[in-house]
């Protein structure tokens, strides 16, 4: 079924009779070519992307809740190209376009809206590592533009540029950044994948992973057994487990990050913008929450949910920045569980062993990867070879010392 | 030539709200004393002569020459007298790393509620605590239920100042909605 | 209308207040939309998504419908709820989501094109043309939506954070709440009481009813003066516990300010952090309404809402009120109406057994399948069996059951229990830790039930902390049983409203179910129920019953119901109290600060500290002709410059060198009593974690410095090396960062400077220290150098800095030298090729910045073996080296480098420039880069590429230290 | 999310800084294998359950402190002192 204006008009006009299911709920075969663990978005999109780009369809998504149940579901959806490191640069870059044409891809509203984002910087020190990251974007084929005090007051009147902490010293706008509407890309790539035969099963949780002479084959499941050649654990937020079901000790952390939404407002807040000195990033969904976010809570947890001293941070921030924002009442707060990795990058590699494929680490950065990720974990899955924008993503380069990591702040893995 | 003069931290004068009083403590002699491993009861043995102890944890001892409180994981600060010599102990002066401020009153337990997340109940005269003012550190002695010394970086003086006037006012502000 | 004779407002107060901008009286003691009901206004707000008519729903703070923008005088406060928000003299409310006005409003066209807004249809459409969605679709939608508007103007508002701690937290003071902490209270524990209004007893003061014998109010009353009377309670009104956290935590949020006029300082609301042993929830429960066609008009309200507004506010909403439940709680509804005057024309009860109630009709097993009245309820359509029939009516009341209220209980991801002989979900024991939820929070409904259960929970929750219990009898009251028969919606083919404030019908849900959303969790999203500013207190469970019927599942099976902090909203200002402007982070001030100040100089951040940028003199019209005046000052004269923010640790102990060993890559054991070295310390990862000068002031005393930045890291570094590794090392250490003002003295009148301020020569050698007597103050003096000139810095104790710093000021003025602030600093240390963390920015290794010959060979560290990975090492690595423009053109920090005739992309990536300034001394710009492969470069040319400052100059590269390299200038 | 530090007793999290596992307590020898320097940098269990972190009282004793606790439900089991000796 094809979505359209005209397709709403007279399914609205016949009492929206006609809607068939957005995918089907079909009951696990007992083999597939491939296996992806995880319904999330990046499981999704690497479903989507192995039937659409290399012609993989008798697959299976695997997903022990409903889909799209981690993380996609709860973020602060924001969308953007801004790493300045060769191995982040080209990855994130593809991603960006690939979210550009990702409405006419799918057939489906993922309400993707750039906006514009604005990172603000606040002393002489942080205007040249922003330079430097703005001139790697450019580098890239992307798009950056520096703003001197004057003009950040321009796109942002209502900041406290008299009072702030930590005065506003410029910012570097991403014309190209911005937002989508996080559940959608989730749903949108799963209909995507169903129409191209993949199996979506949901309640379906991967009990363990199946190996033969160092070759995976298959993975049993609370449904039974499912054989496979090749399997792939995209299930951030849970990585740690599924891969210590074949024997991994992953590079991984998980830590909570909380974010926020505020009761519906008529528009304020027109871009997203981010805080340099205190790690809070706002923008406003179309539903007209301001939706926002600042740093982990800082300790080990699965618990996805935090506590006060963070919740009080960032509003803090979110005051000393913008005073105006002062009087919208938080609606909701709620806490996703990070992969975080020693470095801040993410790994999409194989794995010691054969057939085995891993797509993890996406610390708090994943929403945006979701194409380009789903887009190199199919290649790798199908080809057997990284993606060329994905080359650095590997498991091995923390032994090796060949370190992504765009914050400087070193190994600790919740630092990033 | 002359001699360089000394400045206090803030060179305020005390502040008075809802009869609760916030002044400038004078400067006084702060040393550090960390006893070297093993080392905490021969530091008490020295101290004696002061009428003083190495103080036990959240603690402080209190003597006609002096005081002694404990101020962390195997130190204690020292106020007033010159430490003994030849202590098995790093001795070091912080006399002047420190502001000391001192909360006098009936909303002196109110000011602190909103400022350190200590259970004040615990706060009993003759109590220690190393804690923080708001997203400051904190030494903070309790004298009397209603007499607090607060010790801050010297740095942020004029900052824990500025929110412990705030605290208070706030606090004044209510207490006029009841008379 | 007003009711004489009823409620609790005091009507020797009136006050008027404004809504819309019409005045209307009004009492001390209403809420807003109780005097908007004294007053007959019945339209207060428009919805979400079809902008359909909405009036007042609750009493509380669940409230979907009735929210409006508080105006003050400098500032609105959007989405209040009028159920909420207490009336005082001069409050001016405006009604928000509507334009041009409430009762004409343009958008309620959305109502008309509903068929075409279903359930999720914006992600069918808005796609075509592409460039559409940003330019015209999306802010079509951003307009339509939202509800109230911030002003756009900084809150000036005072706010206020606070912590409270007591053993025994009761969450909610009606009958179960008042008598769990008055038998906790006299057993003697700490208690704290909240309640979220402004004056406890909670459905006590709404119902009537007795409480041995007595009327309740008397019971609340009575209860009341012993609490108060007691010193170990905490009385908190107009407070709602918003958030149950980790260890006994709550987040508390108190109105203080709200329902007054504004007063100076005055908060307007307080987010009190309370730390218990135990809690008790008593949170009560919510009428949940009915789904039926056209259920949303004004005057469809809750049944205890009208209770409550009339024994509460003496006022009611009607003149001929009707009733549809589905349980007997719409009798107590019933009869205070009818008691009170007001006519009660029927009760439209679903169920076929429902008693009969004098005074009024009861229609059994009958249900309201329609309403009419655009702006206000005006006829109720009924359906008995298979006959209908109208009855006129200005208020219909419902009353669908109850919900306990668990959400707190879901805040640590407790799941609620469903009860199949409640119709609804209750609390999981154990969801919170150490709360015990109780009465009708528990689905105890009744009176006599709520008090026993109080009693019990509070004994429990004293057990459970080793308190002694106390003596409370268990008051007689009503304890009539509670009898529902569920019925969340009656079939419609047209629009029932389960979620009022979001516009979600049981249509949406239907069509979430065919469409395959099937589980709550997609439905909710799907739909949007829940997701509005009641977070769906009134409506998850009607919404899931509904799913569970369309998908033929029963509730349980089909999920539960969940709820996240906040309870009610929380504005983002008192949780961020104390944030706003300066208050977010603490300043630290040096102790020349005022003397820099007093001279003109702008002071920048340098983390929390402020520090002098240049001094600008006469005649100087930019900030580089102050800076290149500094520079050549220090390189010709003297310079002084407070250096006091750089960390300083004091190391004490016979195994302080062997630690220093331990941290530093190259060893510090060896060095002689009296000299100072430079050293170099990793992170565990290899990369560089700080650099900077110990000096050994005795055989077991050192001390080190860090970098401004790095001081508190550092410190904690060197916390867990000692207590993690070696922590039986006699080594002590303590930060005199706050303890020493220090002042570098640099250039080449240095010498002459200190010889006249200490009235003899220091006569250090280059890395020396040693104890000075200065003015009678005893200090220390160090020879070291951060500009490459003959420099010195000498450190007193921080109370005499000021004066120390006026006088080395004044010397240096009378020898042709001065200040210099951080701008000439950093030119100086560039021309010498010195590093900050512009260089050691986290990525860097040891190697990188050609210090690896600085990795001691003969000894561990920390870091080193992490820093000999093959990734860490080599000609790929970009590696710190100067550059100079071919031509005399400025260069820029974060520009990237690339091959003489390269392309300026990702692919042909060189390096990029960490620092750059013009030097003065060698009438050039230069820069400090990092290069691949750069030492092996050095006489190369590079393309220098800033896309955003559009700057691509030629530049040589060259060894990062420019000036005196060879060191002469610093040892002389 | 209070913390029982052993010396100062039950503290907010906030006056806490947390570093990570308590893998961090056994560093490899100085001439282990790469091997053990990754695993002991940046391989961990990560269990969804009980584990064994490091936290340091920043805004208090300033001891470094080994916590027994649950990383799904938050409960804390334990906390003592890394290094021992007094208060």
């Amino acid at each position: 079924m094809r979505y359209s204006g005209l397709k709403v008009i007279t399914e609205g006009l016949f009492g929206n009779k006609g809607w068939r299911p957005a995918w089907r709920d079909p009951a696990p075969k007992a083999e597939y070519d491939a296996i992806i663990i995880g319904g999330g978005g990046h499981g999704l999109s690497t479903a989507y992307y192995l039937a659409k780009n290399h012609g993989m369809t008798n697959i299976a998504v695997l997903e022990k809740g409903y889909l799209g149940s981690g993380n996609i579901g709860r973020n602060t959806t924001i969308v953007r190209a801004n790493y300045f490191l060769p191995g982040n640069s080209e990855f994130y870059s593809h991603s960006l376009k690939l979210w550009e044409g990702l409405e006419g891809e799918l057939n489906y509203n993922v309400m993707h809206s750039q906006r514009g984002l604005i990172n603000l910087f606040h002393s002489d020190g942080q205007r040249d590592a922003f330079v430097r990251r703005g001139n790697s974007m450019i580098n890239q084929g992307d798009d950056a533009i520096l703003l001197d005090r004057e003009g950040v007051r321009e796109h942002l009147p209502y900041l406290d540029f008299d009072n702030t902490r930590f005065p506003i010293y410029g910012g570097l706008l991403h014309p190209r950044g911005g937002t989508a509407r996080h559940d959608a890309v989730a749903w949108g790539y799963a209909r995507g994948a169903d129409k191209r035969g993949v199996d979506l099963i949901q309640n379906c949780e991967v009990t363990g992973i199946d190996v033969e002479n160092g070759r995976v084959i298959g993975v049993q499941t609370t449904r039974g057994a499912i054989r496979a050649k090749k399997v792939g654990i995209v299930v951030a937020g849970r990585s740690s487990q599924v891969a210590a079901m074949a024997g991994m000790r992953l590079p991984i952390e998980s830590h909570i990050l909380q974010a926020f939404v505020t009761e519906g407002l008529k528009p304020v807040i027109n871009h997203v913008v981010s805080f340099g000195m205190g790690h809070f990033y706002i923008s406003q969904s179309d539903k007209g929450g301001l939706v926002f976010g600042g740093d982990l809570d800082f300790y080990a947890s699965y618990a996805a949910r935090g506590n006060l001293p963070m919740v009080e941070h960032v509003m803090e921030a979110g005051m000393t920045l913008m005073p105006m924002i002062g009087r919208a009442k938080v609606l909701r707060s709620w806490g996703g569980i990070m992969d975080m990795s020693p470095d801040g990058s993410p790994i999409i590699d194989k794995t010691h062993i054969d057939g085995l494929f891993i797509d993890c680490g996406w610390n708090y950065g994943g929403f945006k990867a979701v194409p380009a990720s789903g887009w190199c974990m199919a290649h790798l899955m199908a080809t057997g070879e990284s993606h060329a924008v994905a080359r650095r993503f590997k498991l091995n380069r923390f032994a090796t010392g060949h370190i992504l990591d765009e914050e400087g702040t070193g190994s600790q893995h919740n630092l990033h | 030539m002359p001699d360089l003069i000394a400045k206090p931290a803030l060179g305020r004068a005390p502040m008075t709200m809802a009869a609760t009083t916030l002044a400038e403590a004078a400067w006084t002699r702060i040393t550090s004393i960390a006893p070297f491993p093993g080392q905490a009861g021969s530091i008490s043995a020295a101290l004696a002569p002061l009428d003083l102890s190495f103080p036990p944890a959240n603690r402080f001892v209190q003597s006609a020459f002096g005081r002694i409180a404990w101020s962390g994981r195997e130190q204690a600060f020292l106020f007033g007298p010159e430490a003994p010599p030849n202590l098995a102990a790093a001795v070091t002066d912080q006399s002047d790393a420190w502001v000391m401020l001192d909360l006098t009153g009936p909303q002196a337990q109110a000011v602190l509620a909103r400022l350190v997340p200590l259970d004040l109940r615990a706060a009993t005269p003759g109590m220690a605590f190393r804690t923080a003012l708001n997203h400051m550190p904190l030494l903070v002695m309790v004298d009397h239920a209603q007499v607090f010394r607060l010790l801050t970086f010297r740095s942020m003086a004029r900052t824990a100042w500025h929110e412990l006037q705030d605290a208070l006012s706030g606090i004044d502000a209510r207490l006029g909605l009841k008379a | 209308m007003r009711v004489d004779g009823k409620g609790r407002i005091d009507r020797t107060k009136p006050v008027s207040f404004s809504f819309d901008g019409r005045t209307l009286p009004a009492y001390k003691g209403d809420t807003l939309a109780s005097a908007l009901i004294a007053n007959d206004v019945r339209l207060v707000g428009r919805s979400f998504k079809y902008h359909r008519p909405r009036g007042i729903l609750t009493a509380g703070s669940e409230e979907p419908n009735a929210m409006v923008e508080i105006i003050g005088a400098s500032n609105q406060t959007p989405n209040v709820r009028a159920t909420v928000q207490e009336v005082f003299e001069g409050l001016a409310a405006r009604s928000q989501n509507r334009w041009p006005n409430l009762t004409w409003d343009v958008m309620q066209v959305n109502d008309l094109a509903a068929p075409l807004l279903s359930a999720g249809f914006y992600y069918k459409t808005f796609m075509w043309p592409r460039a559409f969605w940003e330019g015209l679709y999306e802010p079509l939608i951003r307009r339509a939506a939202g509800l109230g508007s911030l002003s756009g103007k900084h809150d000036e508002g005072a706010y206020e954070k606070a912590w409270a701690h007591c053993d025994l937290l009761v969450i909610g003071a009606g009958p179960t709440g008042l008598i769990a902490a008055l038998t906790a209270a006299r057993a003697g524990a700490d208690v704290i009481l909240c309640d979220e209004t402004a004056e406890m007893g909670g459905r006590l003061l709404s119902d009537g009813g007795e409480i041995d014998g007595k009327p309740a109010a008397d019971w609340v009353a009575q209860t009341l003066a012993e609490l108060s009377g007691l010193p170990n309670v905490r009385m908190m009104t107009r407070t709602t516990v918003t958030g149950a956290y980790d260890d006994g935590t709550f987040g508390a949020l108190e109105r203080v300010g709200l329902h007054r006029r504004p007063r100076p300082n005055l908060p307007r609301e307080c987010f009190w952090r309370i730390v218990a042993k135990r809690s008790i929830l008593a949170a009560g429960a919510l009428e949940r309404a009915i789904a039926f066609e056209n259920n949303d008009r004004p005057g469809i309200m809750m049944a205890s809402a009208l209770t409550t507004y009339l024994n509460r506010y003496g006022v009611v909403p009607g003149k001929n009120v009707t009733l549809f439940a589905n349980n007997d709680g719409a009798r107590i509804t019933a009869r205070a109406l009818m008691q009170a005057g007001v006519r009660v024309a029927a009760i439209v009860d679903s169920r076929e057994d429902a008693p009969e109630e004098p005074g009024t009709t009861v229609h059994r097993g009958a249900r309201v399948i329609g309403t009419k009245g655009r702006l206000g309820v005006t006829e109720i359509t009924v359906r008995k069996g298979t006959t209908d029939f109208r009855i006129a009516t200005d208020c219909l009341g419902l009353a669908g059951g109850w919900n306990p209220t668990v959400h707190l209980t879901c805040h640590m991801n407790g799941r609620p229990r469903w009860a199949e002989s409640l119709a609804a979900f209750v609390p999981s024991d154990g969801a919170i830790p150490g709360m015990i939820a109780a009465g009708s929070a528990n689905g105890s409904f009744s009176t006599q039930g709520c008090l026993a259960a109080g009693i019990v929970a509070a004994r429990q929750s004293l057990e459970a902390m080793g308190h002694n219990t106390s003596d409370v009898d268990v008051p007689v009251a009503d304890d009539a049983p509670y009898r529902i028969a569920p019925l969340w919606a009656v079939p419609t083919k047209k629009r029932a409203w389960l979620d009022f404030a979001n516009d979600v019908t049981t249509k949406d849900v239907a069509l979430s179910a065919q469409e395959g959303f099937r589980s709550v969790e997609h439905m909710k999203r799907y739909t949007t129920q829940g997701m509005a500013p009641d977070q769906g207190k009134n409506s998850n469970v009607a919404a899931l019953a509904v799913l569970a019927d369309v998908t033929g599942r029963a509730i349980p099976e089909t999920g539960t119901t969940t709820f996240r902090p906040p309870f009610t909203p929380v504005s983002i200002a008192s949780m961020g109290a104390g944030g706003r402007a300066d208050g977010f982070a603490p300043q630290r001030f040096l102790t020349s600060d005022q003397a820099s100040r007093d001279r003109g100089a702008p002071m920048i951040e340098a983390g929390l500290w402020y520090r002098p940028s240049y001094f600008p003199k006469p005649g100087e019209a930019t900030w580089r002709e102050a800076c290149d005046r500094e520079v050549r000052m220090v390189r010709g004269a003297v310079g002084v410059a407070d250096v006091s923010t750089l960390g300083k640790i004091d190391l004490q102990g016979r195994d302080a060198g062997r630690f220093l060993d331990f941290i530093y890559t190259n060893t510090f054991s060896t060095l002689p009593v009296g000299r100072v070295r430079y050293g170099l310390m990793l992170r565990e990862d290899g990369h560089v974690l700080d650099d900077g000068t110990t000096a050994r002031l005795a055989e077991d005393h050192w001390l080190m410095t860090t970098t401004t930045a790095a001081a508190g890291l550092v410190m904690r570094h060197l916390e867990f090396v000692h207590q993690v590794f070696c922590a039986d090392w006699d080594v002590r250490f303590i930060s005199v960062t706050e303890q020493w003002a220090q002042f570098a003295v640099a250039g080449p009148q240095s010498r002459a400077l200190l010889t006249s301020a200490l009235g003899k020569a220091p006569g250090l050698p280059f890395m020396g220290v040693t104890p000075v007597t200065i003015q009678g103050v005893q200090g220390r003096l160090f020879r070291i150098s951060f500009s490459g000139e003959e420099g010195y810095e000498i450190a007193v104790p921080t109370r005499f800095g000021e004066a120390l710093f006026r006088d080395l000021t004044a010397r240096a003025e009378t020898m042709g030298g001065g200040l210099y602030g951080m701008e000439a600093l950093n030119v100086l240390r560039i021309e010498k090729g010195f590093i900050t963390h512009a260089e050691i920015h986290g990525r860097t290794t040891a190697f990188d910045i050609g210090m690896e010959k600085m990795v001691s060979a003969k000894k561990e560290c920390i870091g080193k073996a992490a820093a000999a990975r093959p990734g860490m090492v080599g000609p790929e690595r970009d590696q710190l080296v100067g550059l100079k423009p071919l031509t005399d053109t400025p260069i820029s920090a974060g520009a990237h480098l690339f091959a003489q005739s390269a392309v300026a992309n990702r692919e042909n990536d060189q390096g990029y420039v960490t620092s750059v300034c013009w030097s003065p001394t060698l009438s050039s710009s230069l820069g400090l880069a990092f290069l691949k492969n750069g030492r092996a470069r050095h006489g190369e040319t590079v393309r220098l590429v800033d896309h955003l400052r559009k700057i691509d100059v030629l530049c040589t590269v060259t060894d990062p230290v420019f000036h005196d390299p060879a060191g002469e200038k610093l040892r002389a | 999310m209070r913390l029982n530090c052993p010396h100062c007793g039950p503290r907010d999290r906030r006056e806490f800084y947390y570093y990570g596992s308590a893998d961090y307590l056994n560093r490899p020898a100085a001439d282990a294998a790469l091997q053990a320097w990754d695993d002991y940098l940046h391989n961990r269990d990560n269990p969804a359950g009980v584990t064994q972190d490091l936290w340091y009282h920043e805004q208090g004793c300033t001891a470094w402190l080994k916590v027994k606790r649950n990383t799904v439900t938050h409960e804390i089991l334990s906390v003592e002192p890394v290094a021992g000796g007094a208060a």
